[in-house]
């Protein structure tokens, strides 16, 4: 396999509301697809084929389908699980149909938790940690934050935001039962431009918290609108590190804004480096650090089945455990749901620790908690069927 | 009220228009076969009537009787499948369509087409004779297949006659049917609606003298959307009030037509 | 009188009956052999959605051309036809109905049948701005609703299914691409037929009728509502098998099905392929397909292209391609087409010359934008050019200035001989009435 | 109390907001019959253009220059491609402005790039205009600009809650105000609005009577894309200025001029003011018809039939709510509320 | 006044007048006569500016109008009554007539006509003054029409079938204020099809025919040429 070239499409959207994130992650896959091919144990190259999804299911189908017959046989996607559900039973049916065509999708930020139980599959490996993980490590983190006593809920009006509820309810039930969930916001997705009315329904509630799954303009909004009308609680979130939101936060949400991730903006190592690179090479943050996952886990991979056969490296994947920048992670076997160390920063001026300066805001991510993978391991459904 | 065999009556008619009224209460009985012209001066409301009983717009009092039924309130539509059809004063086609397939339109209902979407229109044989005919009797066979939009003038408002005649209702409304022809166009045109009106009950409003008693068996004149009168020709041209109200110091040049047929050379 | 007219229509049609057969007769076979050109499963994916959007497309504009109906929501037809054939999909699936998979459209079609006796009653009261308003109200509703009943709708993720179920009919399994395109091209020839037949019968007439002046309708005995009504349920019946041809080829549908931009997406390539004439919204369909798909693969300029083109081609072709086709067509009738030859050929190459410069403009443009880190060199119609190389720049800029220059040249030189050959035509034709 | 006063003002200030955008969108619709579907992308240049003019001029004369900017690329596109258009009729220019909108928010994002931008207000338009002192103890009082820190801070037994209203939303219901004032002098005291609408309908006519109708049109379409600039200004600092803001407010601003009766400017303010609040005051309603049906003695729950529509909540339903105003508003009057015409 | 010289006319493609020569001098009025599409209306019309013409329309012997649009014949002095009754529907009475006046110009004299003229003229007007134009009977909209362009102040009024609709004591009206233009100095181009009142105002007529004047004379002598009436003017 060695001085063979590994293919992988790409499938997110370039067009359209999601494009922001979705530029700035072909970007980040093409820095990385570089340097891996410069150095990586089985000594293969990468290309990364970008294709435009729209954002769209049934487009993501298309571009699947024109993603093999250019011959690719990786393919990764991540932005909006709707995307992801659709291409999850594509690749399922598609490697029924054609045997020795099979497909393999790396879902490098699609975080419905169905998709590694309910609807786990075997050609599908998810490198983010899923809404259940995330939460079991905000909540852990909330738990020793005495000061959180009135929460308020405000999710976008689809699986994501309904799941995000779902287990915040649950895990704090669990963690902090004397917590008080003082008002629940289901708002329609990226449709809101006004959240002046749903702030005035949080400052109403009186609640001191706001747990949000919101990312793009629908957090970006929201904290804005926060901002403008004084509302001082705390915000913890999935997405406040994506593209625009940042920017949107200022000074005014320092210290008021949490984030739970895999990676942060201060975490030394090969991410600080990957990270000032990128920006030198961009001006722009990367922060989606499956990127990284993605090929530290193929070129092991590769390496162990000694070919790039989808199917051999498939088997290879599962139980692999790999060193990436947060950490030693491991492809669960029974689910192939990553497990990964997950981290809480909050959103602060940059200072001698933590000095990157996120959108050139002159505030940054800093880490306050951190938890080792079993923390936020959670239990699975998934009964994979191996062919 | 007994249905007393009149083709259409008007029982105490009227119409008003926010505040004012226009119609105030109109009388008339028209008997079947019977040609009648309306008259009268501008904005009296004569338009108006038609648009009443052809059910464009709904009475604001009174009764409308078609061969005895009550028509008022009912929809154009239903009041053409009833029988009554009616020409517009300012020509009222489907521009998009050929000449042809205005008037294969015009037909279609009353050959009993309905909403057809199972049969063809090729097929339909009855219906296609029936459009060739009418047609040929408006002479526009040279245009058929020109769309209504680039006819001229005069060809549309022929062809605005040949669509409401063709679907062969009983009885037949025409507003000012020969406004903007030429003399011998009008000529021709009397002569056409006299043939096509053969055994219909015509009414039509009219403002050409000539056309007026060289058409009608009674004249109907309307002032201020009352009938004032509704005679014979003769008689109407005697009235003192309608000479008052409409006619004028024309009198003298429509009575030097005293004869139907020759005025119409006379004043050219 | 009657007599000299008896013979007439015979006349008249007899060569037309001829051509039609030739011209069905071609259709099918494009139809048939489309897949064996083009085999890749990427072609063949586009093949089977341009057949689905012939469909849907021809629906549409039994409302936009036939009817003078602008809907700004016909995607709710086509999209709640998907839905329900998708989940009679599901039902067939688990075994708690038997139905052939193949008649599984039909259920979409009575489905978009269903939706459009429903909604349409309200919707065709009214024509004009109120009618595309209504239905742009409606389409929003459908919208929102399907984001807020997710047991319905399968939320963002939508609803799957798997297409392969029940007993092979003769060796069909719906498994491989190919058997699926085949089905969809059998319901779009029968739909096509379908819908061209209607265009004459006595509702299509009185359809246009309607289009073209709804007042005087009333008064030659028809209700412009029913008509509106009649016409709005058979094309929500059309758009529904279309929806569900569409359920079963992607085997999974997303609310996306029954958004504004579907429904964007009907009118404007039904206006750029041409609502005028019956096989306008066919060529819309095969662009819709091409742009949509196979476009976005190409640049990443696509939607700028797109927009382009549609503001040149309703500025100077605003009967689409269709009436492009059919100008062009009665210029060749007249056997004048060889005199457009040159003018023709200059208007390419100086057009070409023009979108060559332009494009690749547009393309360092969109290079510098996006990927600026990862180098200048910007791939383009196979080759490399230097984003940043002042060459490139005066390159492209030169091509694109004397492209315009030569263009505007060869455009009023065609301008004129184009007006020659109409008059020559317009003459020709005035001979001939006058025979 | 204070929270009541809240929502309705941020209902009212959306509201003026939407009648920005939907006075520019009424006045070409009513005017030139034109559905400009580029109408939200001309807002959406407002706020970009003004960004830029603010890193150049300071904000103060961007607010002044950016509206007339976009007033000229809308005189511009008028006189460039509608024009041409005007003879094919109505469906042609909606779907030419159709098309602009695609090649304005490519062209967006080609200068502008595809984030969304840092467009702050100005010093003098930060913070709160005033603040809603809400005491348990002392009842509701307001307070000009921030309220002092200590008078917000919940004592040990009274409690009090303070609610700033931002100075942007203020400075947003001003103009507005302002512009309803302009517009109703310029088509009431004016003769152009008469010109407009005879050449509406008889273009020829109204030239041979000496009217110059094709300039007029240029202005007005000018003038409607002028309004929608400045709307785009006030919408920029206010949300966020983003290659999205177009598409957001896109179909919502017809809902707006639909409802309030074409061609009409007053049927707009009503019917914009009557929308903010229709998106705004629903959204602190959590009852759904369960809960209704709950409320008067029902027994509903997850096995009941529709459950998943008697679920929503009139939070949720709120977004549609415009929408099913606009159809039923269509059904019964679709002349709109204060409009004249029925077609 | 106004001299047309060889004028020729389009509708797109399509060549309607085949070099049109004709003079208006100053307080005359003029009748064009002439059968159905004999293109008359297409004569007025392109003097207005209204279609493609080529050829030489000259305007009080200083102006060209050929080429000019058609508001700025409008403010030449040049006023035209269109056959077709182009009302302004969705505007009240009040306010059509409103939109026949021109905006004021520096130096222009004072007007000749004002509203108060105009609904003396026909009371009708005044009564319907608050009215929908476009809810106009016939006769109604004709009368508006005619008195829209009286109140631009034109110094050549063009008047294209203005009787058509009119009851007989209304044409005969008009009949009398026609003259009373010409009295007041203003020059008039009538196109008529009821002869009986062209050749009663007229002092000259011309008849066209096939998109060519075809004879030119006064109202007697046309009388007199029965080759002329019964060749151009009937059947
Ligand atoms: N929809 C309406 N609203 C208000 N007034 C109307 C309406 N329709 C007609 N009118 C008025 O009613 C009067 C009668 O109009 P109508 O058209 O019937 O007259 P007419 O007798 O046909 O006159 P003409 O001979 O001039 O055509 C006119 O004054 C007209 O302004
Ligand atoms: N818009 C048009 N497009 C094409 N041809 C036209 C158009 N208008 C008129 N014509 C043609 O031009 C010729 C002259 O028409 P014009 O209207 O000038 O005649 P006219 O003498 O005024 O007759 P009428 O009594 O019908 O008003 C006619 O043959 C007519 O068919
Ligand atoms: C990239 C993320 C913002 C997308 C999000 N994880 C989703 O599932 O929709
Ligand atoms: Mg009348
Ligand atoms: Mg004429």
């Amino acid at each position: 396999q060695k001085g063979e070239t590994v293919r992988i499409a790409w499938i997110d959207p370039l067009t359209g509301l999601m494009a922001p994130v979705g530029q700035n992650q072909v970007k980040s896959f093409q820095f990385l697809a570089e340097q891996f091919s410069r150095n990586n144990p089985a000594g293969v190259k990468f290309e990364i084929v970008p294709i435009d999804n729209k954002l769209s299911p049934a487009e993501t189908l298309n571009a699947l389908k024109s993603a093999i017959d250019q011959g690719v046989r990786y393919v990764t996607q991540g932005n909006g699980s709707g995307a992801a559900l659709a291409l999850i039973d594509a690749i399922a049916k598609h490697n029924e149909r054609n045997p020795g065509q099979e497909v393999l999708y790396f879902n490098h930020s699609a975080v419905d938790p169905d998709l590694t139980n309910g609807k786990c599959n075997y050609w599908h490996f998810r490198l983010d940690a899923d809404t259940s993980m995330k939460m079991e490590a905000l909540s852990a983190f909330m738990k020793d934050q005495k000061d959180i006593r009135k929460v308020f809920l405000i999710n976008q009006n689809y699986a994501h935001g309904h799941q995000v509820a779902k287990y915040a309810k649950e895990a704090l039930a669990a963690k902090r039962p004397d917590i008080q969930f003082v008002g629940e916001d289901l708002h329609p997705l990226a449709q809101v431009r006004d959240f002046a009315p749903y702030v005035a329904k949080i400052k109403a509630s009186g609640a001191d918290t706001v747990i949000t799954g919101n990312w793009g303009s629908d957090l970006t909004l929201l904290i804005k609108a926060a901002n403008d009308a004084g509302l001082n609680v705390k915000f913890f979130t999935y997405y406040a590190g994506v593209t625009g939101t940042p920017t949107a936060m200022g000074a005014e949400a320092a210290g008021r804004v949490f984030q739970v991730s895999y990676l942060h903006s201060n975490m030394g190592g090969v991410a600080s480096q990957v990270m000032n690179d990128f920006k030198a090479k961009f001006g722009a943050d990367w922060y989606t650090g499956s990127t990284y996952h993605l090929f530290a886990l193929l070129s092991a991979a590769v390496a162990k089945a000694k070919s790039t056969d989808p199917v051999k490296v498939a088997a290879a994947l599962e139980g692999l455990k790999v060193k990436s920048f947060n950490g030693e992670v491991e492809m669960r076997k029974s689910d192939h749901q990553l497990q990964q160390p997950l981290f809480i920063s909050v959103w602060q001026k940059t200072d001698k620790k933590n000095s990157y300066d996120f959108e050139n805001t002159g505030h940054t991510f800093a880490e306050v908690r951190a938890f080792d993978s079993y923390v936020s391991s959670t239990p699975t459904t998934c009964q994979m069927k191996r062919p | 009220m007994s249905s007393n065999g009149f083709a259409l009556e008007l029982i105490d008619a009227r119409k008003c228009f926010g505040k004012t009224e226009i119609i105030r209460g109109a009388n008339l009985q028209v008997r079947p076969g019977e040609r009648v012209a309306i008259i009268g001066p501008n904005g009296a409301g004569k338009s108006t009537l038609f648009n009443l009983i052809s059910g464009r717009f709904g009475l604001s009092s009174g009764q409308i009787r078609l061969h005895g039924q009550r028509i008022d309130g009912l929809k154009p539509y239903e009041i053409n499948r009833r029988g009554l059809a009616r020409s517009f004063q300012v020509s009222n086609l489907f521009n998009r369509l050929s000449v042809y397939e205005n008037l294969r339109c015009a037909v279609l209902w009353s050959m009993g087409a309905r909403y057809a979407f199972w049969r063809f229109l090729a097929d339909m044989r009855a219906v296609n004779d029936r459009a060739e005919e009418v047609l040929a009797m408006i002479r526009l066979d040279k245009r058929r297949d020109q769309l209504a939009v680039n006819l001229t003038y005069a060809e549309q408002r022929a062809l605005e006659i040949g669509i409401t005649i063709a679907g062969g209702s009983s009885v037949i409304l025409l507003d000012e049917p020969t406004a903007g022809m030429s003399k011998s166009e009008t000529t021709r045109f009397i002569q056409l609606i006299r043939e096509v009106t053969e055994g219909k009950t015509l009414l039509t409003v009219e403002h050409d003298m000539g056309v007026v008693f060289g058409l009608a068996d009674r004249i109907a004149v309307l002032v201020y959307g009352e009938v004032i009168a509704f005679d014979t020709p003769e008689a109407v041209r005697a009235n003192a009030r309608v000479q008052e109200a409409y006619l004028g110091s024309v009198l003298a040049e429509t009575q030097a037509a005293a004869a139907p047929s020759s005025f119409v050379g006379a004043s050219a | 009188m009657s007599h000299i007219h008896e013979t007439r229509p015979h006349l008249h049609f007899r060569p037309w009956n001829v051509g039609r057969w030739v011209i069905w007769g071609l259709f099918a076979l494009a139809l048939l052999v489309a897949p064996m050109l083009w085999k890749s499963s990427f072609a063949q994916t586009m093949l089977c959605q341009i057949g689905i959007a012939i469909i849907a497309c021809l629906a549409y504009n039994m409302l936009l051309g036939q009817g003078g109906m602008l809907s700004f929501g016909h995607a709710v037809y086509s999209g709640l036809g998907s839905f329900l054939a998708i989940h009679t999909l599901n039902l067939v699936g688990r075994g708690e109905l038997a139905l052939p998979v193949s008649l599984v459209p039909l259920v979409g079609g009575l489905a978009g049948l269903f939706f459009a006796a429903l909604l349409g009653y309200v919707t065709t009261k009214k024509a004009g701005t109120t009618f595309g308003m209504i239905t742009l109200g409606i389409g929003e509703l459908v919208w929102s609703m399907s984001l807020m009943l997710p047991e319905f709708f399968g939320g963002e993720g939508g609803i799957s299914a798997n297409r392969v179920v029940g007993e092979k009919v003769w060796g069909i399994s719906f498994g491989p691409q190919l058997q699926v395109y085949y089905l969809i091209a059998v319901y779009c020839f029968i739909c096509t037929a379908a819908m061209y037949a209607l265009t004459r019968t006595p509702l299509g007439r009185i359809l246009n009728a309607v289009r073209d002046n709804p007042e005087r309708v009333e008064f030659i005995g028809y209700s412009t509502q029913h008509v509106r009504y009649l016409a709005f349920m058979l094309s929500g019946f059309f758009a529904g098998i279309a929806g569900g041809l569409g359920a079963i080829n992607f085997e999974i549908v997303t609310a996306e099905v029954v958004g504004a931009a579907r429904s964007g997406a009907y009118l404007l390539f039904v206006f750029l392929g041409g609502a005028t004439f019956f096989f306008g919204p066919i060529i819309g369909a095969v662009l819709m397909v091409v742009a949509l798909v196979l476009l976005s693969e190409f640049t990443k300029a696509w939607l700028l292209y797109l927009g382009g083109v549609f503001l040149l081609m309703v500025m100077y072709a605003p009967g689409g391609f269709a009436a492009l086709i059919m100008m062009n067509l009665r210029v060749a009738a007249f056997g004048k087409l060889r005199k457009l030859w040159t003018a023709y050929l200059a208007l390419g190459g100086t057009g070409l010359t023009l979108l060559l410069g332009g494009a690749a403009m547009v393309e360092m443009v969109y290079h510098l934008q996006l990927n600026a880190a990862l180098g200048p060199m910007t791939p383009f119609l196979g080759a490399q050019i230097n984003a940043l190389g002042v060459d490139a720049w005066v390159g492209a800029g030169f091509a694109c200035l004397t492209g315009a220059f030569l263009f505007e040249l060869a455009r009023r030189h065609f301008l004129a001989q184009w007006g020659e050959v109409q008059e020559e035509i317009e003459r020709e034709i005035k001979r001939r009435e006058g025979l | 109390m204070d929270q009541i006063l809240i929502n309705l003002l941020n209902g009212l200030s959306s509201g003026l907001l939407l009648f920005m955008l939907s006075s520019g969108l009424t006045l070409i619709f009513s005017m030139m019959g034109v559905l400009n579907f580029a109408h939200a992308s001309f807002y959406m240049l407002g706020a970009y253009v003004a960004y830029t003019l603010t890193g150049w001029l300071g904000f103060g004369l961007a607010l002044v220059l950016a509206p007339l900017v976009v007033g000229l690329m809308g005189a511009g596109f008028e006189r460039l491609v509608l024009r041409k258009v005007h003879a094919y009729g109505h469906v042609a220019e909606l779907l030419i402005t159709f098309g602009l909108s695609y090649v304005v928010l490519e062209v967006v994002q080609l200068v502008w790039g595809r984030t969304p931008l840092s467009f702050n207000p100005p010093t003098w338009l930060q913070g709160p205009a005033f603040t809603f002192v809400q005491s348990a103890r002392d009842g509701l009082s307001v307070v000009g600009g921030a309220a002092p820190a200590e008078l917000c801070r919940a004592g040990q037994e009274v409690v009090v809650q303070c609610s700033r209203f931002p100075l942007t939303r203020a400075f947003m219901m001003v103009v507005a105000l302002g512009m309803l004032l302009a517009l109703w002098w310029l088509l009431t005291r004016t003769r152009i609005g008469l010109v407009i609408q005879a050449a509406l309908t008889h273009p020829e006519m109204a030239q041979a009577l000496g009217h110059n109708v094709p300039r007029v049109f240029m202005l007005v379409f000018g003038a409607g894309c002028a309004l929608a600039g400045l709307a785009g200004v006030i919408g920029g600092i206010t949300f966020v200025t983003e290659p999205a803001m177009a598409a957001v407010v896109g179909s919502i601003i017809f809902v707006v001029v639909v409802v309030g009766g074409m061609g009409s400017l007053a049927g707009a303010f009503v019917a914009s003011v009557l929308i903010g609040l229709l998106q705004t005051l629903p959204l602190t309603v959590d009852a759904s018809l369960a809960s209704l049906v709950r409320g008067m003695g029902g027994d509903v729950g997850p096995q009941t039939p529709g459950w998943p529509l008697l679920r929503i909540t009139l939070a949720q339903a709120a977004p549609i709510l415009p929408y099913l105003l606009l159809v039923l508003m269509l059904i019964f009057r679709p002349k709109g509320l204060l409009g004249t015409r029925d077609e | 006044m106004l001299a047309l010289e060889n004028l020729h006319a389009y509708y797109g493609k399509s060549h309607v007048l085949h070099g049109v020569s004709l003079q208006v001098r100053p307080g005359e009025i003029v009748s064009l006569l002439g059968r159905n599409g004999s293109g008359r209306s297409t004569t007025v019309k392109a003097i207005m500016g209204l279609v493609d013409a080529t050829g030489s329309v000259r305007w009080r012997d200083r102006e060209e109008l050929v080429g000019r649009k058609a508001y700025e014949i409008a403010h030449l002095g040049l006023g035209y009554v269109p056959e077709n009754r182009d009302i302004f529907p969705k505007l009240t009475v009040h306010q059509n007539l409103m939109l026949g006046e021109k905006a004021p110009r520096r130096g222009a004299p004072a007007r000749r006509w004002h509203f108060e003229d105009m609904y003396a003229m026909f009371p009708r007007l005044k009564e319907r003054q608050h009215t929908e134009a476009g809810v106009l009977s016939g006769g109604e909209q004709q009368m508006l029409t005619l008195c829209r362009t009286l109140m631009g102040d034109p110094d050549l009024i063009m008047i294209d079938e203005p009787t058509e609709g009119l009851a007989p004591k209304i044409v005969e009206l008009v009949a009398g204020y026609l003259r009373e233009l010409k009295n007041r100095g203003i020059s008039v181009l009538l196109v008529e099809q009821k002869l009986t009142i062209a050749l009663e105002v007229s002092e000259r007529c011309l008849v066209m025919g096939h998109g060519r004047i075809v004879f030119e004379g006064t109202p007697a002598e046309l009388k007199a040429d029965a080759y002329v009436r019964k060749e151009w003017l009937e059947v």
